[in-house]
């Protein structure tokens, strides 16, 4: 008779249904914009770590007579080129999926290290409190408050473009972000009452940061990583144009846009591509981003989870 | 006030961090006498620019002079700006003071600053509004894509693509410039892009936060008409995000405005950056950086104002009765 | 033939046009107007010596006239601020100040003037960049009297005609008290007044109603000044100037890229001009000096100039046709006819290099950074086309395209010596204006000095005093020896492998219809050469 | 106009769309209201009462409900009637807070922080009556005078934030009736209030329906509040009516199963008179599980508390100085006997929670002295502390939030355990199975997550983990005041329960002192961080010395419908609160010992 009491109380919060992985996997093929998002994404990576197997022809190869050839068109000794060839004859849809190994490259790494000296920065800051906390965060706004393209243009024209500086530079000017978002996240979790039950339960600081904070906190963090990754894509291809960037000939998006500027008259198809790639890119990123968000947000959650 | 005064303190301290970054990271290059003259400088003329700069002192020495020059603004001489002759020490007499080169720029990078803002604060906030007074609606679906792609886009790319369009296909507005009106239609368009997404997206989930509140009830309870309630009562509350948001974007326009800058031949702080780049122009960088760092900090600053008359629970720093 | 080459030859018919157009007498109607010019780059300064090369100052002849100049039809010398010049000696010519003339500050021209102004320019302390036409000796100037001013040479120079078309003539009075407007703000004798320099944007003058030349006679140009002011507005990107033309926001565009030209054909509105320029593009492979040893190998050296595709690298460029072997066009004193261009032959270069490696050359340490400069025009392609050719053969590069700072100083021999062991091609153009091979060959191949940083063959890497000396003995010499002398130098260079001519450059002009525009070899802009048609 | 109708609904039905078709709230709801009554409208949650209330004014559609079904007919001041289901959404502007007013649960957060009082006010006025600005204020001045407001010329000048919440709640009030309404709906006006300042609003409530006339529809899910206020009771269960009457008869002979367990759930003051031992609540439907023996408090002292000691910093200035103190926690002292339980009451910010958290070291005391078993708490390093909170647990108020919502209840259970390694393997499991029957929980939950319990449940897992290392000593911080009362009665019998088997020493921290009445052998009363009174159950309840004790007592609503309410209505100005500037130390508090073990504090703190 209590049980059954209980039962009833059950049913009465009947709308609250947990969440597991097969719900994300019903809900993302519900939304349609996400699927199409991280579709894209996985041929990316795929194009990316297989160029050397998906590219039909080498993005380096000189090919003067076969020069600016619109899409579509085949070669003179008959090779196909599908969406053209730059001056230099060489393959655009070769050339940006070797472009992409550089660029998503430069912004998983340049992300992922940020991420990495963010985080741990921020929560312990936010766990550990006091003056440490102080000065990580009086860095934190400091530099937040920086010009940070025009520092990452300076110290780029001091230390020289090219592919690991501007990692290191993109990781020493955007780990603000992280640290700030997971200082706020530790604040709260410090706080949050089943970290105290945690505590009044004798478990030990380690355990309680590790097994019960970090869960709770990584939607929000990945989140943010999505879109940084996403924002590096587009400064690399900023940098890139300025000549700060990836150095020539390794085909990077921003670089093949800054070439073909020259001719965006007459083969539009040289910009218009690398273009889209990096828009494209973004787009996707954002968008799921976006959709983790809402999902793992305790809020909006049950109302997507159910959303056909 | 004590909290403003806290502030304009913490801002000091950012500009004395970005001085002194400036200044160190540039003598990573090397010889600073060399950088101004170049290595065909006879050592003659190195030697003497290093005396007459005392380039010989004690680094901290060298130091403390530059911070102190920088508070009486004096940012040293450009030894490249306007020149295109080969080293000489003849140089130093007529060399422009690098502070006149950068400010008699800033107008142009406001002008454009502010034509950007202006389509992107009415466009975003009216975007952002709607969606959220309809969440989940077609309408929602189509700003978050909207401002998501307005977020992914390649600024100098909008830039070429607006550029092949308007002005050289349909010929309707000039290719780049400065001057009339029409010239800042399109820089400003193509900057407004990024603002425009981000604000659409902080302003929809600031009033859909609002508008779940119970004080929205007490608003129709009220009888307050529906627009009213959206529009005054959640979108007051929902300013000191979107206000932050604004303040962001602006402090990224007075910087991010560089490439923008270069493809619309717009001459403003931007361009000089990329130009004294090219020509290496250490001081004109430096100065040029340090003057945007003050920027950046007035508008943070300027944002920290704003809250301050957005949100009664802040202002004055009252506590809680 | 490639798509570019083909292009390039109609455009050659385009240029015809251009000079076909004949002499037509000072029509006096009053100038209105403004001429546009889109330029692509904004000028480093106004200065005086500017106007000797007007990449840096395009236009600025409107403003700062020369005491003579080269006719663009017929390439001869005309008479200019100088009503008449003759040669005293082999080290000496003597000047006929033209009467009446002002600057545009008021100051009268008087013969102290002119050579106040001529010994700024030439003088090696300012070391300006017009330094890289000096030498052997160096050049002053005096008024004889107050019409007659005498320029000497402290060697005997039968270029001095030509260095004196070079330099501008600027206010003695403004050099005196305030020498650093002298660098923004050109006051000169020229049809229009120096008016504005808006940085970052454009410079611009306007006409000046008490010019000279429209009362002398003896003016030079094809018409006189149509327009009321003149606007030079800097556009880098390509595709934007050629809009500006496309749109009327400018008469002219300089230096469309080849695909604009192409475009112009099938536009209306207006049209593409091109003419051959005295300007190539070539690559300067390290030698003696500081360079790795490597490169002392003849083979090596044979090698990397038979990876070369020229023809392709011309195409490439556009508008360019591909030179002979040797640096300056036909015409020039020097030319050596028996010396054609390079061979593109890879497989050969395979040979020699395996050959060399045989002898126990390190072929693999082998590595050539290929630098470009990336303010010369479509650099990027043709660095990255270069590099590949070279990887084809199994050389290995680095490419680069670096900011003139970065550039100019590591092309100078004070750069050189700092980098020892290096191995560099720079791919730079070079312009020839003097029909003469004695600087070409003073500039590029003779010993640079160290002590002398800024001396007119300061960018050359080759040390050879067996070719230095023959080299001065033929500078002195005049008339046939002088020729015969120069070939057997070119012969000699080019057998060393130290300079691969890439390409003579054709210079084009997007040209609004209505606008007749006449310019020579040299590529300058001047309104008496630009004529309204109806 | 006695039999006249001023509102009536229908067989109204309210739906939720979702994705899974529509979902009914309410359904068959028909009920009216006569000018000038009180209508009571209870419920627990769950019940569909607010969604009731909101569906008058067709509010419900702006929280994405729609009413599908049934009729609400109004007659309107002009003698028309309309009904307002169909009525278009102008006809609803001109008579929501017009013609109907309405005040909501939370005072805190139903007025808008970003406007000041005045203008809020001065809003509908303007609006309906078209007053101009100075209009408007003068009437708004009326209004807070009339909702007895000190000092009203101020609080239009003022900011939400800076009243208090009594005060906010007589805003909302004086709003509501701003343009003079014939029906003021109140849902749920008082649950987020102290008590002594519910019973305030409520007997203003009751003033204002004399003053004004108006007709009040009251929300709410307090039996004692129904009782005091209503003239009629609807009753309501699972979005349908069950039950509907007058007042008396609703308490005095119910009809429906569930009235009548809904009133025996219900702890009423003064049940538990001359009765020297805790008693569980009787449930009706539910077999009396008594304890199996009487719940006797020990003789043997397990804890003692002495001159503790918590303030919080108040920073302010340009270097964050510490300008003024929260004194939470003001010099008290306390002991518990093993298998007893004392009970500190008190109102929010009096101090008992933090009392708790300091006990267990959640917060560290700045000063005094916590002896467990002789153990000098506050002087145990931390491995020492993690042990003997083997013996000291916690369960906390918010069942929601005290569990980690990512873990399964199992682990969460076995969490204790592990910890301290007292089983493993499927020894832990059988123990956490039998945690689970302890209290009651299918062990079909095992396996499950929070999000799919209700509040009841997880209290029940929360108690059972807090059971799993078999402390002595449990501090239960208002670990019943977020439930149903149903529920509530359950967890409270669990409690009591337990301590009869297990023989553990309970901290019952509560504000409700009906609750208290029935779960304490001991009791102190805390005020502004200090125990003001401390004695035996009924000393303290039954003989209350302490001017706040005997306020506390009287405020607590009975089931008595002729209970006086309006005697407790008093002007309010400013509540007097525990922040001192920094470097105030107050003196030490002097007790009276009234009797045995009833102590009484002499000296207020000024």
């Amino acid at each position: 008779m209590d049980t059954n009491s209980i039962e009833l109380e059950a049913r009465k919060d009947a709308r609250d249904v947990r969440v597991t992985g097969s719900d994300y996997l019903r809900a993302i093929l519900k939304d349609r914009v996400a699927l199409a998002a991280s579709i894209f994404l996985v041929i990316l990576v795929v194009f990316t770590l297989g160029a050397e197997f998906f590219a039909p022809h080498r993005p380096m190869g000189l090919n003067l007579r076969d020069g600016l050839l619109p899409p579509f068109s085949s070669g003179s000794k008959g090779e196909f080129y599908l969406l053209g060839t730059d001056e230099l004859g060489r393959d655009i849809f070769s050339r940006l999926i070797y472009g992409a190994r550089v660029s998503v490259s430069v912004g998983l790494i340049g992300a992922g290290l940020s991420c990495l000296l963010g985080v741990t920065m921020g929560l312990t800051a936010g766990y550990r409190g006091g003056l440490y906390e102080d000065i990580v965060m009086r860095l934190v706004d400091g530099m937040l408050s920086l010009p940070s393209l025009l520092v990452a243009l300076f110290v780029l024209f001091v230390l020289g473009g090219g592919f690991v500086n501007l990692i290191l530079v993109f990781s020493v000017l955007h780990w603000m972000v992280f640290a700030r978002m997971a200082r706020g996240l530790a604040l709260d979790a410090r706080t949050a009452t089943y970290v105290q039950a945690a505590k009044s339960l004798g478990t030990t600081e380690i355990r309680i940061v590790f097994y019960h904070i970090l869960p709770n906190v990584a939607a929000p963090i990945i989140v943010l990583l999505t879109l940084e990754i996403a924002i590096l894509i587009l400064s690399e291809a900023s940098l890139s144009f300025l000549g700060f960037g990836v150095q020539p000939p390794d085909p990077s998006w921003g670089l093949m846009i800054a070439d073909g500027r020259e001719h965006i008259r007459s083969a539009w198809w040289l910009v218009t591509f690398p273009g889209l790639a990096i828009f494209l890119t973004a787009l996707s990123l954002n968008l799921l981003a976006n959709w983790v968000r809402a999902v793992t947000d305790p809020v909006q959650r049950w109302r997507w989870i159910t959303a056909s | 006030m004590a909290y403003l005064i806290k502030r304009i303190v913490n801002s000091a301290i950012i500009l004395f961090l970005t001085v002194s970054f400036v200044f160190f990271a540039g003598r990573l290059i090397g010889d600073p006498a060399l950088n101004m003259l170049g290595p065909g400088a006879s050592d003659v003329a190195l030697e003497n620019l290093r005396r007459a700069a005392g380039l010989n002192d004690p680094i901290l020495i060298q130091y403390f002079r530059y911070v102190v020059n920088l508070l009486s603004g004096d940012f040293g001489i450009s030894y490249r700006y306007g020149f295109s002759v080969l080293p000489s020490e003849r140089l130093s007499e007529i060399g422009q003071p690098v502070i006149d080169i950068v400010l008699e720029r800033l107008p142009a990078t406001f002008f454009l600053a502010a034509a950007a803002m202006g389509f992107a604060v009415p466009i975003g906030v009216f975007m952002g509004v709607t969606a959220a007074a309809y969440p989940r609606s077609a309408a929602d679906r189509i700003v978050t894509v909207l401002s998501l792609a307005g977020v992914s886009i390649v600024q100098f790319w909008l830039g070429l693509m607006l550029i092949v369009f308007f002005a050289v296909q349909l010929g309707w507005l000039p290719t780049g410039g400065y001057g009339e009106w029409q010239h800042v239609i399109l820089p400003a368009l193509t900057l407004a892009a990024r603002p425009i997404g981000r604000i659409a997206q902080v302003t929809r989930s600031a009033v859909l936060e609002e508008l779940a509140k119970p004080y929205i009830m007490t608003a129709h309870a009220k009888g307050v008409p529906v627009n009213r309630v959206v529009y005054l009562h959640s979108l007051k509350n929902a300013a000191i995000p979107i206000v932050t948001m604004i303040g962001d974007e602006l402090s990224a326009l007075l910087t991010g405005a560089i490439l923008v800058e270069k493809i619309f031949a717009w001459p403003g702080i931007g361009l000089l950056i990329i130009d004294s780049l090219s020509r290496s122009d250490l001081p004109l960088i430096q100065a040029s950086i340090v003057v945007v760092a003050a920027l950046v900090v007035c508008v943070n600053l300027l944002v920290d104002l704003a809250y301050r008359l957005l949100n009664p629970r802040i202002r004055f720093g009252k506590t809680e009765a | 033939m490639t798509k570019s080459r083909t292009a390039s030859r109609s455009l050659a018919g385009a240029c015809l046009c251009a000079f076909g157009v004949v002499f037509s007498p000072l029509a006096m109607a009053a100038p209105e107007g403004t001429l546009v010019v889109a330029v692509n780059q904004e000028p480093q300064d106004l200065a005086a010596q500017g106007a000797y090369k007007e990449i840096n100052a395009t236009g600025l002849r409107n403003v700062m006239e020369t005491l003579i100049a080269v006719d663009p039809q017929t390439g001869g010398l005309i008479p200019v601020l100088a009503t008449a010049w003759e040669r005293v000696d082999g080290n000496t010519l003597r000047f006929t100040i033209r009467e009446g003339v002002t600057f545009h500050d008021g100051t009268p021209m008087t013969a102290e003037a002119v050579a106040t102004s001529i010994n700024w320019v030439w003088s090696p302390d300012n070391a300006f960049t017009i330094q890289e036409y000096a030498g052997p000796g160096t050049i002053s100037a005096a008024a004889l009297d107050e019409s007659t001013v005498e320029v000497t040479s402290d060697q005997a120079d039968p270029l001095l005609e030509f260095r004196m078309s070079l330099g501008g003539i600027s206010s003695a009075e403004q050099l005196a008290n305030s020498p650093e407007k002298h660098f923004d703000t050109p006051v000169g004798t020229g049809p229009y007044r120096f008016n504005e320099w808006a940085r970052g944007q454009y410079w611009d003058a306007t006409y000046n109603e008490d010019w000279w030349g429209l009362s002398a006679e003896d003016a030079y140009g094809t018409t006189a000044p149509d327009f009321a002011a003149l606007k030079f507005v800097f556009r880098s990107e390509d595709a934007a100037r050629a809009a500006m033309v496309q749109s009327g926001e400018a008469q002219i565009a300089m230096f469309p890229s080849a695909s604009e030209c192409e475009r112009a054909v099938d536009e209306d509105g207006y049209a593409c001009v091109t003419g051959p320029s005295t300007t190539y593009l070539y690559g300067r492979l390290d030698h003696s000096l500081h360079a790795d040893m490597l490169l002392q190998d003849p083979r090596i050296r044979e090698a990397v100039f038979l990876s070369l595709d020229i023809d392709g690298i011309a195409g490439l460029y556009g508008m360019a046709s591909v030179p002979q072997g040797q640096l300056g066009a036909r015409g020039t004193i020097g030319f050596n006819e028996n010396v054609g261009p390079y061979d593109y032959d890879p497989e050969r270069a395979m040979e020699l290099l395996a050959e060399a490696e045989a002898d126990g050359q390190d072929i693999s340490g082998l590595n050539i950074e290929v630098v470009g400069r990336d303010t010369t025009p479509r650099i990027k392609p043709i660095v990255e086309a270069i590099g590949a050719m070279l990887g084809s053969v199994g050389i290995g590069t680095d490419i680069r395209v670096q900011t003139p700072q970065e550039f100019n100083p590591r092309v100078r021999i004070a750069g050189y010596a700092n980098e020892p062991g290096r191995q560099m091609m720079q791919v730079h153009v070079k312009q020839n204006p003097s029909g003469d091979y004695g600087l070409l060959l003073l500039s590029n191949y003779a010993c640079p000095n160290i002590d002398d940083p800024t001396g007119p063959s300061r960018s050359s890497v080759y040390c050879d005093e067996e070719f230095d000396s023959s080299l001065f003995e033929a500078m002195a010499s005049f008339g046939d020896d002088r020729d015969q002398s120069m070939q057997e130098l070119v012969q000699y260079v080019h057998d060393r492998h130290l300079i691969v001519p890439l390409a003579l450059l054709d210079r084009g002009y997007l040209v609004e219809d209505g606008i007749e525009f006449v310019f020579g070899t040299d590529h300058r802009i001047q309104a008496v050469y630009v004529d309204k048609v109806e | 106009m006695a039999e006249s109708v001023l509102i009536r609904t229908d067989n109204l039905k309210v739906q939720f769309p979702s994705k899974t078709g529509p979902v009914t709230a309410v359904e068959d709801i028909s009920f009216s209201v006569r000018p000038g009554e009180i209508v009571c409208i209870v419920g627990e949650s769950g019940s569909g009462k607010s969604v009731t209330s909101f569906s008058l004014m067709q509010l419900v559609k702006f929280n994405g409900g729609m009413i599908s079904g049934g009729a609400i007919t109004l007659h309107r001041r002009d003698g028309t009637t309309v009904d307002l289901r169909n009525a278009s959404e102008d006809q609803m502007r001109g008579i929501r807070g017009n013609e109907i007013g309405m005040i909501f649960q939370e005072p805190m957060t139903a007025l808008n922080p970003a406007f000041t009082v005045g203008w809020q006010m001065a809003e509908g006025l303007r609006i309906h009556m078209g007053l101009n600005r100075v209009q408007a204020d003068r009437r708004s001045l009326e209004l807070l005078r009339m909702v007895r407001i000190s000092e009203p010329e101020n609080r239009l000048r003022q900011y939400p934030h800076e009243l208090s919440g009594g005060m906010r709640q007589r805003v909302m009030i004086a709003m509501a009736l701003a343009c003079k309404p014939h029906l003021l709906i109140a849902d749920e006006p008082t649950t987020a209030l102290d008590v002594t300042v519910q019973a305030e609003i409520l007997g203003l409530i009751d003033l204002l329906r004399e003053e004004t006339g108006a007709a009040i529809l009251l929300i709410t899910h307090d039996m004692a509040v129904v009782a005091q206020m209503a003239d009629r009771v609807v009753v309501m269960f699972r979005g349908r009516k069950v039950e509907e009457g007058p007042v008396r008869r609703i308490l005095s002979e119910p009809q429906h199963e569930y009235t009548k367990a809904l009133l025996a759930a219900v702890p009423k003051l003064g049940d538990m008179s001359q009765k020297p031992n805790p008693e569980p609540l009787k449930i009706v439907g539910e077999r009396y599980r008594g304890p199996a023996k009487p719940l006797i408090a020990g003789k043997r002292q397990l804890l003692t508390v002495s001159g503790l000691v918590k303030r919080f910093p108040v920073r302010g200035g340009l270097f964050g100085r510490t300008t003024a103190n929260v004194h939470a926690v003001e010099n008290v002292s306390f002991g518990i006997n093993d298998n007893e339980t004392l009970a500190l009451v008190g109102e929010s910010g009096s101090g008992k929670s933090v009392t708790g958290r300091s006990i267990l070291r959640l917060e560290e005391p700045d000063s005094g002295k916590v002896e467990f078993e002789n153990r000098n708490v506050l002087a145990l390093d931390s491995t020492e502390m993690r042990d003997l909170r083997r013996n000291m647990q916690m369960v906390f108020q918010d069942p929601f939030g005290s569990l980690n919502p990512h873990k399964q209840l199992f682990d969460q259970v076995a969490e204790p355990i592990r910890n301290f390694r007292l089983d493993h393997g499927s020894a832990l499991e059988d123990r956490v199975a039998n945690l689970f029957d302890r209290v009651h929980l299918p062990r079909s939950f095992l396996r499950r997550y929070p999000v799919e319990l209700s509040g009841g449940q997880r209290q029940r897992v929360a108690i059972a983990r807090a059971l799993a290392p078999n402390p002595k000593f449990i501090v239960a911080d208002e670990a019943v005041s977020a439930l149903d009362v149903s529920v509530q009665a359950q967890v409270l019998n669990l409690m009591l329960e337990l301590q009869a088997d297990l023989g553990i020493s309970y901290l019952f921290i509560s504000h409700d002192v009906a609750v208290v009445e029935r779960v304490a052998h001991r009791v102190a009363v805390m005020y502004l961080g200090r125990i003001v009174e401390i004695g035996s159950r009924q000393d303290v309840l039954e003989n209350p010395q302490h001017g706040y004790t005997k306020t506390l007592i009287a405020a607590v609503p009975t089931l008595d419908p002729d209970a006086d309410v309006r005697g407790r209505v008093k002007t309010l100005s400013k509540v007097p609160s525990a922040i001192f500037p920094a470097g105030y130390e107050p003196e030490p508090p002097e007790y009276d010992e009234i009797s045995n073990g009833h102590y009484v504090l002499k000296n207020e703190k000024q």
